[in-house]
This record gives structure tokens, sequence and C-alpha cells, in this order.
């Protein structure tokens, strides 16, 4: 099992090296320097700000401290905001992120698993329908017009919720539910289409000639092998809330580091945008890895020690 | 319990998993979980068909066996003649949705009355026999959607008569334990000897 | 020997969108203690169907029973609530599957799902060692 | 029907042709008609398609019906309200939106497409060689994958637009990059399946080359679930689009696409909510339509896990 983890540990830092690496290029490739939109600079003032960030140095002194900076998590000055390292930010605003996108993760797979055995319990009857229709609505809908249909009816008109303020846990409800629409619609269609996979499978025939009651044999039989395909769905679940923060906190006006990202694009703030990517990466991948440890866990057939893992 | 149905050291075997086990330690594993309660019968679909023979031939034995012990009875569902010859008191001969005969083993292997008993014993490879060829039966089963009016066999049977297509046969008593449905028994039908390839040969199964 | 089971002309027959198909028709037979019953026939022939039938495994919106009772105990498990025959299933008849790789739930193991039967028809409790004899 | 009211004609033997008992019951169709009979039944994919059809035909001549402007700016109606002469009503530089939807819509679908279909043609070829092949070839091609995947699909579009600068073919490329894998994966996993399937190896012992292999009969079987996915790839694609358009990253200025609309109309969507509702509606349509018809496609190939 440690062996495992170990594996799996520096198959992520490799990972990382690729991202940063492939991070600072293209940095370096982008058009312009940062400080061309700033307002008219003298050339002179320009280089000198070039020298003050070390942009002068040759390509792979900039590459070799930066990435002995990256392993230290200091990502270096802000270009935008000077003065401010971008560690900072990134501290300063992640917390809003955490809270919304956990608040999300388990309203996805909460409702989800509920919205998917309900419907394949009811296989074929009117419920059955009706979930899978707003499953389908779930995903087409993309989160970011999601957001805007419930801030407007339930920010605007029923006035619920305040449209863009974070102070109290309240303001979190909404960009929360907007952020795990999509999630929620497809972890409800896996989990359906697996607890019907499930039901129809012949250990479930044997859990009943055992003479154990309908409902022992769906959920502690059923449920418990139905869960697995949408375990190893969180992986890809937690990137898609990450990237759907974004969007979601603009519009929620939440400062969040989906925001600052945001701002940085719009801003070319290349020393935001590198850190942002890197810190993002950095999580997703470990969440890709308690997936495949929960996964190993849940499921006895991986094993946990050979070479490929549970992916 | 394991131990019982010859499991080797069931203290470890309990705690795997089945993807642990092979397929005749898995159907063992089953008759375990069947036979826990001691139940008065055993119903076994088709216990034997995915595994291979010598595993099969140990499955048998230890069914056989279990019920010596406990007593219980089998109801053993099978399309391998082997199988039922190895196992079985009484067979009971199903084609398209009716029980056609019914009998014990040796009425059914040595005096059968049924054209399609006849047809499934002589589609059994037989040890002595130098008949290489093997007899199918010609046609497929009826479908039961609109099942056939009279002999569900007649469209296959060699022997059909107009009675066969038009009304399903009564039960003819032969014996205490064996019955068939079919017109050749009654009187008025000519008389009809089994043919040569189905008498099995080999000795009586248990008396 | 005592006669334990007796089905009486069963007919069993599944409502498909097209038709109506009639897998078993007025099938009677009947079993005695300690006696091995083979049924025999082709596949097709309605054999799994009758087995499944009697412990009522067959799921009831497509199945359905036409006619004919299955007597076991000088009762008639066709007339039985679901509940009552969660009572029989396991205590009074087991039943085993054709194919030992996927009847055994993949994600339990074998102790559990052995004595998981025992538990629920013996009320023993769970922390009991499992070395059992043949006790129930 | 006791056995004495039957006589001795009955006994007569019954004169069975063999031949008519050997007749299969129902007349055999090829898969791909079987498939299309099913899908056929699947109401909701059947609105589906007519819905594509409909937003394509627009999107064609869509602009050109109203015959009003959608490129210069008409001051004198700014922010009006759906009416008669503008059906979507006019946004704040007065340009008229039913037009200007449509307009949007040729270049928004053409993106979608477009993405989704060089997903198909990199996925297809990247899965099959490295499914056919397999062993040491296979390794790399799946690393490659494996590490291009382990990044946010949309972090990676983002950091290429930023860098790429705007405009919809960097967009396309900046899609596709990552895009393919998920079709990739799946193509391999189905060739990893057929490989050994008789038929592959019947056709190669009749000295069939790897290539006539690989796209005689690789390839076509596993078009079911290319098929399938491609209807859930075209979506996502739009999709990223819209959320990159929200970013700013969107089509440049002139041009306009359901993303640049909606992200315009979200600064005062308080006041003139319509001019957010129409191009959001239609990215919602088309997304449900291409679902749809995906769902009906995957009931209809793969009837294993039917409704």
């Amino acid at each position: 099992m440690a062996k495992y983890v170990m594996k799996r540990i520096a198959y992520i830092l490799v990972s990382l090296l690729l991202i940063i690496t492939a991070t600072f290029f293209l940095m370096q490739a982008a058009p312009g320097s940062p400080f061309a939109s700033e307002r008219k600079m003298t050339p002179a003032m320009e280089a000198q700000m070039e020298e003050a960030y070390g942009l002068n140095d040759p390509i792979h002194e900039q590459y070799v401290d930066y990435l002995v900076n990256a392993i230290t998590f200091d990502f270096g000055p802000s270009f935008k905001y000077v003065g401010q390292d971008v560690m900072d930010i990134i501290l300063r605003s992640f917390p809003y992120s955490l809270v919304i996108g956990l608040e999300a993760v388990f309203i996805a797979i909460g409702l989800g698993v509920l919205l998917g055995v309900f419907a394949a319990l009811k296989h074929n009857k009117f419920g059955d329908y009706s979930a899978m229709i707003i499953a389908v609505l779930g995903i087409s809908v993309p989160s970011f017009i999601m957001a805007t249909i419930l801030q407007y009816i339930l920010a605007i008109k029923f006035d619920i919720f305040s449209v863009a303020r974070m102070e109290s846990f309240a303001d979190t409800i909404l960009p929360a539910l907007a952020l795990a629409t999509t999630p929620l619609a497809f972890i409800a269609r896996l989990m359906r289409s697996s607890m019907l996979d499930v039901l129809n499978s012949d250990y479930i025939k044997t859990a009943k000639s055992k003479g154990m009651s309908q409902r022992i044999v769906t959920y502690k039989h059923g449920l418990r092998n139905a869960l697995l395909p949408v375990i190893s769905y969180m992986g890809p679940l937690v990137a898609g809330i990450l990237t759907g923060s974004f969007v979601i906190e603009k519009i929620f006006g939440i400062p969040g580091l989906g925001s600052e990202f945001v701002t940085s694009i719009t801003n070319r703030d290349y020393t935001v945008i590198m850190g942002t990517t890197v810190f993002y990466s950095v999580i997703l991948l470990f969440c890709v890895l308690i997936v495949d440890l929960i996964y190993g866990i849940v499921d006895p057939r991986i094993k946990l020690d050979s070479k490929g893992g549970g992916k | 319990m394991l131990k019982q149905v010859g499991i080797p050291n069931p203290e470890k075997r309990i705690n795997q998993y089945p993807h642990e086990f092979s397929g005749g330690m898995r159907q063992r594993a089953m008759i375990a979980i069947a036979l826990a309660c001691n139940p008065k019968i055993l119903i076994a679909d088709e216990p034997t068909t995915a595994l291979d023979v010598t595993i099969q031939a140990q499955i048998l034995d230890l069914m056989k066996e279990l019920q010596h012990e406990t007593g219980t009875a089998i109801i053993l569902i099978t399309h391998d003649l082997g199988v039922v010859a190895n196992t079985a008191h009484r067979v009971a001969v199903m084609y398209g949705g009716k029980i056609v005969e019914t009998g014990s083993v040796d009425e059914i292997f040595y005096n059968p009355k049924h054209p399609y008993t006849w047809g499934l014993l002589g589609s059994m490879p037989k040890l002595d026999s130098h008949d290489e060829e093997l007899k199918a039966i010609p046609g497929s089963p009826p479908d039961l959607a609109d099942p056939p009016k009279g002999c569900p066999f007649a469209a296959r049977c060699p022997y059909a008569m107009k009675a066969c297509g038009t009304h399903m046969p009564e039960y003819y008593e032969l014996s205490s334990t064996q019955k068939t449905a079919c017109w050749l028994l009654d009187e008025r039908a000519p008389k009809v000897e089994p043919p040569e390839f189905v008498n099995v040969g080999g000795s009586k199964v248990n008396g | 020997m005592k006669k334990i089971l007796s089905v009486q002309n069963l007919s069993v027959s599944f409502d498909t969108y097209k038709s109506e198909v009639k897998a078993v028709r007025d099938v009677s037979f009947d079993l005695h203690e300690r006696e091995t019953l083979a049924i025999v026939g082709e596949s097709g022939s309605g054999k799994s169907v009758t087995a499944q039938s009697i412990m009522r495994l067959i799921p009831m919106p497509p199945g359905k029973f036409v006619s004919g009772n299955i007597i076991f105990n000088e009762e008639d498990l066709i007339q039985k609530s679901e509940k009552q025959m969660e009572s029989i299933r396991g205590k009074e008849i087991g039943m085993i599957f054709q194919d030992p790789m996927t009847s055994l739930n993949p994600t339990m193991t074998i102790g559990k799902q052995i004595t998981e039967g025992l538990i629920k028809h013996q009320n023993m409790n769970k922390k009991k060692p499992i070395y059992l004899e043949w006790s129930c | 029907m006791s056995q004495q009211q039957l006589t001795n004609v009955d006994f007569e033997p019954l004169h069975i042709d063999h031949a008519e008992s050997e007749k299969i019951v129902g007349k055999s169709t090829s898969y791909w008609k079987d498939a299309w009979r099913r899908f056929r039944k699947n109401k909701l994919a059947l609105t589906g398609i007519v819905v594509l059809l409909f937003l394509g035909f627009m999107a064609a001549f869509g602009a050109d019906i109203s015959g009003e402007n959608f490129r210069d700016n008409d001051l004198m109606s700014t922010n009006q309200a759906p009416s008669s002469d503008h059906w979507f009503g006019t946004d704040n530089l007065g340009r008229d939106i039913f037009a200007r939807t449509w307009d949007g819509a040729r270049i928004s679908l053409f993106i979608g497409l477009t993405a989704a279909f060089l997903d198909l043609i990199i996925g297809i070829i990247w899965g099959a060689i490295s499914g056919y092949f397999g062993g040491k070839v296979d390794e790399y091609m799946m690393r490659i994958a494996d590490i291009l995947s382990s990044l946010p699909y949309l972090l990676v579009v983002i950091l290429l637009m930023v860098v790429m600068g705007q405009g919809i073919w960097t967009m396309i490329i900046a899609m596709v990059i990552t895009g393919w894998i998920n079709m990739a994966r799946i193509v391999r996993g189905q060739v990893m399946q057929l490989r050994s399937e008789e038929y592959v190896l019947a056709s190669k012992s009749l000295g069939a080359g790897n290539s006539r292999l690989l796209f005689k009969h690789l390839v076509p079987n596993t078009l079911g679930p290319i098929l399938v996915t491609l209807t859930l790839t075209v979506p996502n694609a739009i999709f990223t689009e819209a959320f990159l358009s929200f970013l700013g990253l969107g089509v440049p200025m002139p041009d306009s696409s359901w993303g640049v609309m909606t992200s315009e109309a979200l600064g005062s969507f308080q006041y003139f909510p319509y001019q957010l509702f129409f191009p959001a509606f239609f990215i919602c349509l088309t997304m449900l339509a291409f679902n749809v018809i995906g769902d009906g496609l995957r009931d209809a190939l793969d009837p294993k896990d039917r409704k």
C-alpha cells in the first residue's frame, strides 16, 4: 500500500514538473511584455522594471530560479499589484473558493446519488423519466448560465439571497448550487445506469434467494457496488468545480481564487497566472490520488500494490 | 461450514473476496450460502454448466454427500444428461414449457417412451457405441409467444400424427413412477420401438 | 418418503411488448424428502423459469402466475406475501445459480455473504465467531 | 379433450415439412437498420435532431431574414425591449439581437463542430494506433495522454488562449490540444477489445495488412461509441467557447458568438434580461439537443443498457 502511494506521489511530482515547465515556457512565448498594457511608460522605465523583475536574465537562469521558487511555493511578486506576492493573493482568496468548492462537491454527490438511485428504482416509471429530464437539463445548462438564472430569480425577484455579497453563510449557497448543477446531473445519470446494471446482476438474485429483504438487497448489496463508478468520476468532478469557480465567483462577486485568476488573465499578470495554475494543478493531482486510494479501499478487486493502481 | 463444503483452510478463506476464489471454489461457497440454514429443498439452476468437467464431478459428489448427511431434497435443473445420470433419482423431461415425461432415472434411461427423450438420449455421446455420428434433433424449439396447440414437440417429432398437431396428449401412466404425454402410447397408435441409438448401455445406475 | 413439495398445473407467462410468452404451461411434479429430481430440457424449455418461480424470484411486472399452485408445508407459495417469502427463502428453500463468477457480491467477503443469511434467519448476533458446525 | 373422442384417422402420420420448422421467426435486419428503428422510437432524440436542423438553418440564413444590421451600431435605438421591428430587441450599442444571435450561432456552432471534429480525427488515429499495436507503443502514447489529461481541461485552454491571443482558430486549436484525449481513450478501449475478436484474427490470417485491418475492420466497428462520444464532445466544445468568451478570452470584437453576447449582457441583465436570455437560451438548447441525441444514439447502438 505504501509503495503504491509513494509511486503515485513520484508520478505527481513528474506531472507537476511538466506543468511548471509548460506554464513557464508558455508565459515566455506570450506576445508583448506584461508592462505593455501599462499607461505610457518611457522605455527606460520599462527596461528598469524588467530588470527589477529579472526578465532580462537568460531564459534558463530565469527558469531555474523559477523552479526553485515554485518548490517553495514562492511564485514571485505579482506584476499587477506591486508589492504583493502571488502567494499572499492565493492565501487570501483561496479559503472562499475552498468553502464554495467543498459545498458544491457535497451537493453534487449527495443529490446526484439520491436522484440516480431514485430514478433507477422507479425504472421506466414517471419518476425515472422526470429525474432523467432534470439530469439532461442539468448537463445542458452551463454553470454560468445557471448562476445568472438563480441569481435573477432567487436574489433579485424574491430577494431570498443577497445578489452579490460574501458575508454570511447564506451567500455561499447560491454559488455552490450553481457550481454543482452540471456535476450533479452527471452523477445522477452515472448513478442511475450503474444502479440498473447492478440490480440486474446475479449476486442481487443470490442475495434475494437468501431471504434478504428488498431494502437490504437494494441498499446494502446494490448501492455499495453501484457507487464504484461514481467514485472514479470524483477526479474530473473536482476539476470541473475548480474551473467552474472562475466564472461563478465573477458573477456572485466572491473574492475567491477563481476571480483572482480571471482578473490576472485580463491584466496579463503572468506570475499570478502561473502561480495559480501550479496551485490548482497541485490540488487537482492530489485529489485524483485520494480518489484512487478510496477506490482501492472500496473495491477489493483492485490490488493497491499492482503497477497501474486503480485507474 | 466452509470445511463442510470442502474449501481448504477456511479460517483464511473466510475473509477473502470472491475474486480470490477459483470457479469451483466459488460454487462451493455458493453451496455453503444456500445450505447455511439447512433448508429442506435446494434448487440448483444448472450448477455445473459454467465449470469444467473435473470440477463438475467434484461439485456433484459434494451435493450427493450433503444430501446424504442433511436429507435436503434437490431440484437439479440441467440440460446435460450425464449430470442427470450421475446424481438424480427421478427425472422430469421438459419441452416447450410442458413436462412431456417423468420417471425414475432407470425408467427414463432404459425405458424411455417419449420421442423427445429418445432424441435427447440419442444426442448423448456414449462410451461403448462405435457409431461416431451423434443424432441431432432437426428443427428449433417452438416460439413460446404463440405455442403450438397440440404437443409442443409435434413439429420436430418423426412419429408425429394428426392428433399430435391438434390435441395436447394426456399423461399415460406407464408405471407407478413413470408417466408420459404422447399419443404413441394410445392403443390405436402404431406400435413404435425406440430407435437403436437410444439404448444407453452401461449398467443400471442405482437400481 | 414424505412429499415436501408439490407443484400443481403451474403456468407462468411474461408480458413482452409484442406478445405474451407462455414460458411454463401446466407443469406438475412432486418432490420427496432426500430425493434429487432432475428437470431436463433444451434451453428455452422453461425449466429455469419453473425453478425460479418456486422461489418467487421472477420479477412480477413482466412475469405473472397464470394458474396452478406450489404447495410447500401445506401452504401455497404463490399466495404468500413478499414478506412471508423472505422468511422462506434461504431458510426453507436454498438456491444456487449457474455462473459462480457473477453470483457472488464482488465487494463483500465470502464469510460475510455466508453468515448474512444466518444472521437474518437465526437472528444471531454478528460478533459470534463464524466457525459454525452444522448449527442453525 | 380426452383420448376417447379421437378416431383412428387421428393416428395417421402427420406430414411435416422440416424446412418450415427451420425458418427463423423474425426477419433479420442489419445492425444499422435495427439501430435506426430503435433510434426512431426515441421521440426525444428525434426532437433533438429537428432542433438541430432548425438551428443549422437559422445559423445559415437567420441573420439575413430580419435584414437588420448586426455589425454597425445604431445609437438611436439602444436597449429596446423585444418589439415588432427588433424581434429580440437591441443591445446597448443598438445592434439587433435577433440578427446578432444568428450570426453568433454561426460562429459558436462552427467552433463547436470543428473542435469536436478535430478531436474526433486525432482521437481515432491516436486511439486506434495505440490500442491496436499495444505494448511499448501503447505505453508511451497513453502516458502522454495521461499527463496531458491530468491538467484541468479549461485551465490549459485558458493558458493557451492567453499565449496565442484571441481569435476563432486559436480558440479551436487551444480546445483541440487537450480535447482529443477523451476520444482517444474510448477508441483505444474499443480497439483493444475488438483486437482479440475472431473476425479480426480471421482477416489477419487472410493476409490483411495492419492499416487495412485497422481502418477497414476495427474503426467501423467502433463507430457506435465514437458517434456517442462525438455527440457529447460537441456540446462540451460549445460550452468551452461560451466559457472562454465569458472570461473575456472569446472571439474578438466585431464578430459575436453566443458566449460573447452572454457575457456582454451580464453587466446589465437586471435591467435588460432579454439581452442575456436569447443567447443563453440558444446555448442551452444546442447543448440539450446534442445531449438528447447522444442518449438516443447510445440506447440505439448499445441495446445492452436500454432505458
